[in-house]
């Protein structure tokens, strides 16, 4: 393939009189384009967040924050397996697993995901065999300390749901089960650990700084 | 034929002047409400303005602009003074602090001066100077000594490059600007511009005299706008090309001291384009319909005025959100190779039209 | 043109050059001394014309302890493509610069300098492009050492 | 135990406008601050297109805000949104551009990049693991990049902070990064104890409960296998 | 011999003081990192001469995060989302660049639905990318309604993409072996609405900024790129077809479904800002057609062939393969050592990187004020010329 010669073919030069009004035309013709939309309100496209809270939908796909789903029960069905964390690109999941105290079988302890290194890649949701993640459109994550954006995903932990479904006394079941919502451990931070974070499954109302209704409205003087 | 309204031109200055001999406390009194009121005039005629270009830049735009700082965002532009007059005022260093701190008092200085001789209406006005043309060419000129030292003392490269494009912009469009008003001086062959906006009772001066006029408002629309350093003329802060240009190195205060001498002088040469032009606040006449005269009449003079003004006000908005930047060198091109050649021209035309008395309407 | 005759005339250039096998186009090794005339041959010879460099990179194998040289050729006229190598020692690390033949080789070469530490003889500009000028060390080296890269844990 | 911060006499410092006045006009001037944060012209990376670009388009349109006039030049700027990754050569820029801008300043952190080096924590040499190291940090908006809707909510969370007179610092003091010299028998990890001691106090994190759990999980953490990376610390 | 390296300081000299009392003295000036035309954190150390510019040196490396050495601790899976990272303009184009290059190396043969959806997207991502830069092209001219406009307009493709996956900006779904989702069931009949949607958009695009006599006294014959400087070096897309280099690999070497769909390649005639203008303009028009060539037919079949959890290994050797993004040519060349399930080597061949240097080439002579004109229409992404 050679150099191709342009195709267009090349406009006649315009006089200095002629193109001075076909100038001045252009202009008049750019300016009518934005008159037409400041006269027509109807081509406001602004969607009012935080005034459209109610109403506003994220895409069912959304990846923007990672949830582990809990069932009816509150049963979650993370083995611990680790294969997430192996997948995840730069370790923002940190499985900590534990000892079954009777079967001694692997369960999980902590799932530990770092919001603040997460890069929403989906990998972790993809390649987990027994589809215990999900990604969702929560997007209201902003906080003022960074040490609250590490997040513990299970609430409790024990055997995943399918196995906790084989138990059939309740109490039993019970027994295998830990609450777990706060975690407070050492948290791997770039390198460097730093005691006394508090990462939230469900955080508590006072330590999530959540922008109420009359944030949302503002206040005159 | 002249039945007319006489029109009682009345300015805050010969109110003073009137009063002297009776009480010289109600004659001080006059002068301290000339001087308040246009200090708050200017302080909030900053504030609506910049709540009005907001607000039409963001409809222009498919957006809605300020919404949540009252209604419809009405109190923006007061919250955007509070902080900004509450913010640190950082002089750099290496600044020459004295020529720094005065720079933005400069430039709004010009633009003070200039509302003292603006008639908005007959009763309206803070004084009648007999060369009132000369005064506000004179005047304005204050406005770029600002603009050159805020460059020169920021001890900013950007700063300067700013500044030295504004100077030679300004300079030069003032010529243009200068003899498009000198074509409304000859026609109405007065400098006073309480006398210029009486001379238009029979006709705004855009209209009569045979197309003189409305070249000459194109040119001092033009002119004013490159004057006051607006898109499509904003070459000596353009946010693209020079970071913030002149202003640069400027925060909070004295900073906002710049914002608002820019958009008084907008509204100072809009005024100006409506006084000369447009007829200031004289209402639409037309020539012998004494029943459509009179209708028009009822409305009063202030309002036309402040019609006149916003409209010319609303033009350069839509100048600024529609066209691109010119270059710097284009822009020289513009006013001496066109403006300025036809200005002559222009005023050639114009002594021609004055001499033989070629008027739509007899004088 | 043809892959078959197009390797053919590319090795009719310099006797030096040897084809490569098991790769996804053509590839020439060229010893370092032959390096300069040889792309030079490529660049200037009409019916080669390889007048675009797509790419010139690096590649540190450090257990052979040598540095492979990659050159990405490409002709606009002909639509046709080819990759040189050549290889240089870890301790003497200087090539010649092609910057003479293709302008963008002056900055791909600044590049490959930062990273790797080659130098490039007769380069007209031969400085850091993408760290700071006190940059210590190279880091695209395998040996690379730096207190601040965390190695991912596995 | 005494704040090492509070020897340095230019570290803590008022804000202007902050303390000295009364306490309904700190309101009313809260209230003109928080409605008129107008952001620098920053971004470095993607988080530019979403949270400096996207938030100003018509379809969401951060002049609702007040906040569209986003000025070029750090003077004249409100907030520092950090859009994007901070590398090594990038952060005494950034640096600089905090230190001119003038008080009261405010800075968010937008993306993974910004809050902790995010896809660049591992493996990168001059990727800066997070803009904190840097410059102090307001609010952070995690995401890669946020949502246009999560920069907004970010932002009402800076307004929040604003509007309860910076409760999360010392009420009118700020504190400002130390440009002098340091005093004698004072070091830069000093000054770090000690703002990590403020931002645990003040984020009202309970360190009593923390504490306790700290050297059970260590151990455990320790104890599996996997996770021995965890304490893989090459700086502390 | 010695080999001398230079360092920033050399070229910042100030020049000897002029002889003639009337000559000027030249200055440098820094435009960057925090400059607001440049993009992002580029960094132009300029020579002036008053307004003129003499001669620009890009210093670069503001954003340089250290790509290639992170691909050599990730996997080839992984490193699709690191892709995204570099030009996250056209993520897509670069997920499917990495792809490409994996499934290359490991000779995996995709079917055409994966081919067929690749592309669509690919060109949904071009049009989004050419939207953007319009805008900003504008803004940099001083102009601002564009840059709201062309949001406007981004916004719609941005949500198409967004429901298929998942992400607004950087999408992850262009995956070796397949994509990470399926279509959306929306998918086509909103890629048809946003067609009808935007074909009278781009022409409202020309009457307000094309069509404009500033913007033309602006960009003809500004910022000259002859063609073979330009091959020389080494820039593409875009800026080299502006050139009139007819190189585009959707064309010279086709990929995906570009061999059964027909398109023109836009090209200009001399290479100045404003050809480069038009062929983007054009592009968009282009890619608008192939969407809507392939919009109606993408046939059944699976959108993943591999196991996600499965390790690529690829065999031993250099590979390297490219791709047309909305900048130019991505090359991605992957060295495997064929023990590793991680690469060797991975070396990113970014326009950006080539691009940029035209402007030492194109900007002496003019002004500042041209300066930016040329920057803007080079359409550059700081972080793709840094990595």
């Amino acid at each position: 393939m050679t150099m191709q010669t342009p195709t267009k073919p090349a406009k006649k030069p315009v006089g200095p009189i002629r193109g001075f009004f076909k100038g001045i035309s252009s202009l008049l013709k750019g300016m009518g384009v934005t008159f037409k939309y400041f006269v027509h309100p109807s081509t406001v496209v602004t969607q009012q967040y935080p005034e459209n809270r109610e109403t506003l939908k994220m895409p069912d796909r959304a990846r923007i924050r990672l949830s582990m789903p809990h069932d009816e029960n509150g049963y979650h069905k993370c083995t611990g397996c680790h294969i997430c964390e192996d997948a995840c690109p730069n370790r923002s999941i940190t499985v900590v697993d534990r000892k079954n105290a009777t079967t001694k079988r692997q369960e999980i302890d902590h799932f530990i995901w770092r919001m603040d290194s997460c890069t929403f890649c989906n990998l972790c949701v993809v390649v987990c065999p027994f589809t215990a993640l999900k990604m969702h459109g929560d997007f209201e994550n902003s906080v003022y300390d960074r040490r609250l954006l590490i997040y513990n995903l299970n609430r409790y932990a024990g055997p995943a749901a399918p196995a906790l479904a084989k138990i059939e006394d309740p109490e039993e079941r019970k027994r295998n089960i830990d609450e777990r919502g706060v975690y407070s451990g050492l948290i791997p931070m770039n390198g460097s650990a730093i005691a006394g974070v508090r990462a939230c499954g469900k955080p508590p109302e006072s330590e999530k700084v959540r922008v109420t209704e009359d944030d949302i409205k503002g206040e005159s003087p | 034929m002249n039945e007319t309204t006489v029109w009682q031109v009345k300015t805050i200055a010969q109110r003073a002047q009137e009063a002297l001999p009776d009480s010289v406390w109600l004659s001080a009194g006059y002068i301290a409400l000339g001087l308040v009121g246009a200090g708050a005039f200017v302080a909030l005629l900053g504030m609506v303005l910049i709540y009005a270009e907001r607000k039409i830049a963001a409809h222009f735009q498919c957006r809605m602009g300020p919404m949540r700082v009252g209604w419809h965002g009405i109190l923006q532009s007061i919250a955007d003074t509070l902080k900004l007059l509450l913010k640190e005022d950082i002089v750099p260093e290496n600044a020459d602090k004295l020529l720094h701190l005065i720079a933005p008092f400069l430039c709004l200085l010009g633009a003070l001066l200039t509302i003292a001789v603006l008639p908005m209406s007959p009763t309206l006005q803070v004084a009648d100077v007999n060369i009132g043309v000369l005064y506000i060419s004179a005047v304005s000129g204050l406005g770029v000594l600002g603009l050159l030292v805020a460059g020169w003392s920021s001890n900013n490269k950007w700063s300067l490059i700013g500044a030295m494009r504004a100077g030679a912009q300004i300079v030069s469009y003032e010529l243009s600007a200068t003899l498009a008003l000198l074509v409304v001086v000859l026609l109405s062959g007065t400098l006073q511009l309480s006398k210029i906006v009486e001379s238009q009772a029979q006709g705004w001066w855009i209209w009569r005299a045979h197309g003189v006029g409305i070249v000459s408002f194109i040119i001092f629309l033009i002119a004013s706008v490159a004057e006051i350093n607006r898109t499509p003329f904003d070459i000596a802060e353009g946010e693209s090309e020079l970071t913030a240009g002149f202003h640069t190195e400027y925060s909070g205060m004295r900073f906002a001291f710049f914002f608002l001498a820019e958009f008084i002088n907008m509204f100072i040469v809009s005024a100006v384009c409506s006084t000369l032009f447009l007829g200031g606040w004289m209402p639409f006449h037309i020539g012998n319909l004494a029943g459509f005269n009179g209708i028009m009449d009822l409305i009063p003079p202030g309002l036309w005025f402040a019609g006149k003004t916003s409209f010319i006000i609303f033009l350069i908005m839509w100048f600024r959100w529609t066209f691109p930047r010119l270059r710097v060198d284009q822009l020289m091109k513009l006013e001496w190779k066109l403006l300025l050649p036809i200005g002559f021209v222009n005023l050639f035309a114009a002594a021609v039209i004055v001499l033989y008395n070629l008027y739509f309407f007899p004088k | 043109m043809e892959t078959q005759v197009l390797s053919s005339a590319v090795l009719a250039i310099d006797s030096k050059a040897q084809l490569r096998d098991k790769t996804d186009r053509l590839t020439v090794t060229i010893p370092v001394e032959a390096l300069f005339t040889f792309l030079s041959k490529l660049n200037t010879d009409s019916s080669l014309a390889f007048d675009m460099l797509c790419a010139h990179t690096a590649i540190d194998w450090i257990a052979e302890q040598r540095f492979e040289m990659v050159y990405e050729l490409y002709s606009t006229t002909h639509s046709h493509a080819m990759r040189v190598t050549t290889s240089v020692p870890r301790e003497n690390t200087v090539v010649p610069s092609v910057s003479s033949l293709w302008r963008i080789a002056e900055w791909q070469e600044r590049e490959v300098y930062d990273m790797f530490g080659i130098l490039y003889e007769n380069h007209p500009d031969l400085r850091r492009v993408l760290l700071d000028d006190g940059w210590q060390g190279f880091p695209l080296r395998k040996d690379y050492k730096d207190d601040y890269l965390l190695e991912r844990p596995e | 135990m005494g704040l090492v911060t509070e020897k340095l006499p230019i570290f803590l410092e008022p804000v202007p406008g902050g303390s000295v006045l009364l306490a309904s006009m700190d309101k009313l001037i809260n209230w003109a601050r928080l409605n008129s944060l107008w952001p620098l012209t920053f971004g470095t990376s993607c988080c530019a297109i979403e949270v400096m670009m996207a938030t100003g388009a018509p379809k969401h349109d951060i002049a609702r805000f007040g906040a569209e006039v986003a000025r070029p030049s750090p003077r004249q700027a409100d907030v520092l949104v950090i859009a994007g990754t901070i590398v090594k050569r990038m952060a005494p820029t950034l640096r600089t551009l905090y230190e001119q801008m003038a008080e009261p300043r405010y800075v968010i952190a937008t993306g993974s990049c910004a809050i902790s080096g995010g896809p660049f924590v591992y493996g990168s040499y001059s990727t800066v693991r997070g803009a904190d190291e840097i410059i102090p940090v307001d609010v952070y908006v995690p995401g890669c990049p946020p949502r246009p809707e999560g920069y907004f909510y970010g932002l009402l969370t800076l307004q929040k902070m604003i509007r309860e007179g910076e409760t999360l610092r010392h009420p009118g003091v700020r504190r400002k990064p130390v440009l002098a010299e340091l005093p004698p028998g004072i070091t830069m990890e000093d000054i770090r104890r000690d703002l990590v001691h403020l931002l645990e106090k003040e984020a009202r994190v309970d360190l009593r409960e923390a504490e306790n759990a700290t050297a059970e999980s260590t151990e455990r953490l320790l104890r599996s296998g996997n996770s021995s990376s965890l304490i893989r610390s090459t700086r502390d | 011999m010695t080999i001398a390296i230079r360092t920033l300081e050399d070229l910042t000299r100030p020049s000897a003081t002029p002889d003639s009392p009337l000559a000027t003295q030249e200055y440098f000036v820094n435009m960057g990192p925090q400059h607001p035309s440049t993009h992002g954190v580029l960094k132009l150390l300029l020579k002036l001469d008053g307004e003129t510019v003499r001669e620009v040196i890009p210093v670069l490396g503001y954003v340089h995060r250290g790509m290639e050495k992170v691909g050599e601790h990730l996997g080839y899976r992984q490193f699709v989302h690191m892709s995204d990272r570099m030009d996250y303009l056209s993520a897509l184009m670069n997920n499917w660049a990495v792809s490409r290059a994996v499934e290359t190396a490991m000779k995996i043969e995709t079917n055409e639905r994966i081919e067929t959806i690749r592309t669509i997207m690919a060109e949904l991502q071009r049009i989004q990318s050419h939207q953007l830069w319009w805008g900003v092209f504008g803004m940099d001219l001083g102009a601002f309604t564009p840059f709201l406009y062309g949001f406007r307009d981004r916004e719609h493709v941005t949500d198409i993409l967004e429901k298929t996956t998942g992400a607004r900006l950087t999408m992850n779904y262009i995956q070796p072996g397949g994509l990470m989702f399926d279509l959306h069931p929306d998918f086509q009949k909103e890629v048809k609405e946003f067609i009808a949607y935007f074909r009278p958009k781009l022409k409202e695009y020309e009457t307000l900024f094309s069509e404009n006599v500033i913007v033309h006294k602006r960009v003809k014959g500004v910022g000259v790129l002859d063609a073979k400087t330009a091959i020389s070096i080494g820039t593409t897309g875009p800026v080299l077809r502006a050139s009139g280099v007819d190189y585009d690999l959707r064309k010279r070497e086709p990929y995906g479904m570009y061999s059964k769909v027909k398109f023109e390649v836009a090209l200009g005639t001399t290479g100045d800002t404003w050809d480069r203008y038009q062929v983007r303009i054009e592009e968009m028009k282009q890619s608008l057609s192939i969407i809507e060539q392939l919009i109606d037919n993408i046939p059944e079949g699976k959108t993943m062939l591999m196991k996600p959890g499965a390790k690529i290994k690829p065999p031993e050797g250099i590979s390297y393969s490219h791709m047309e993004t909305a900048r130019g040519v991505l090359g991605i060349m992957l060295v495997s050592d064929g023990k590793d399930h991680r690469p060797y080597r991975i070396h990113l061949r970014t326009p950006n990187y080539n691009n940029i240097w035209s402007i030492t080439h194109t900007a002496p002579g003019w002004r500042i004020a041209d300066l930016v004109a040329i920057l803007s229409s080079l359409d550059i992404v700081v972080p793709d010329m840094d990595r």
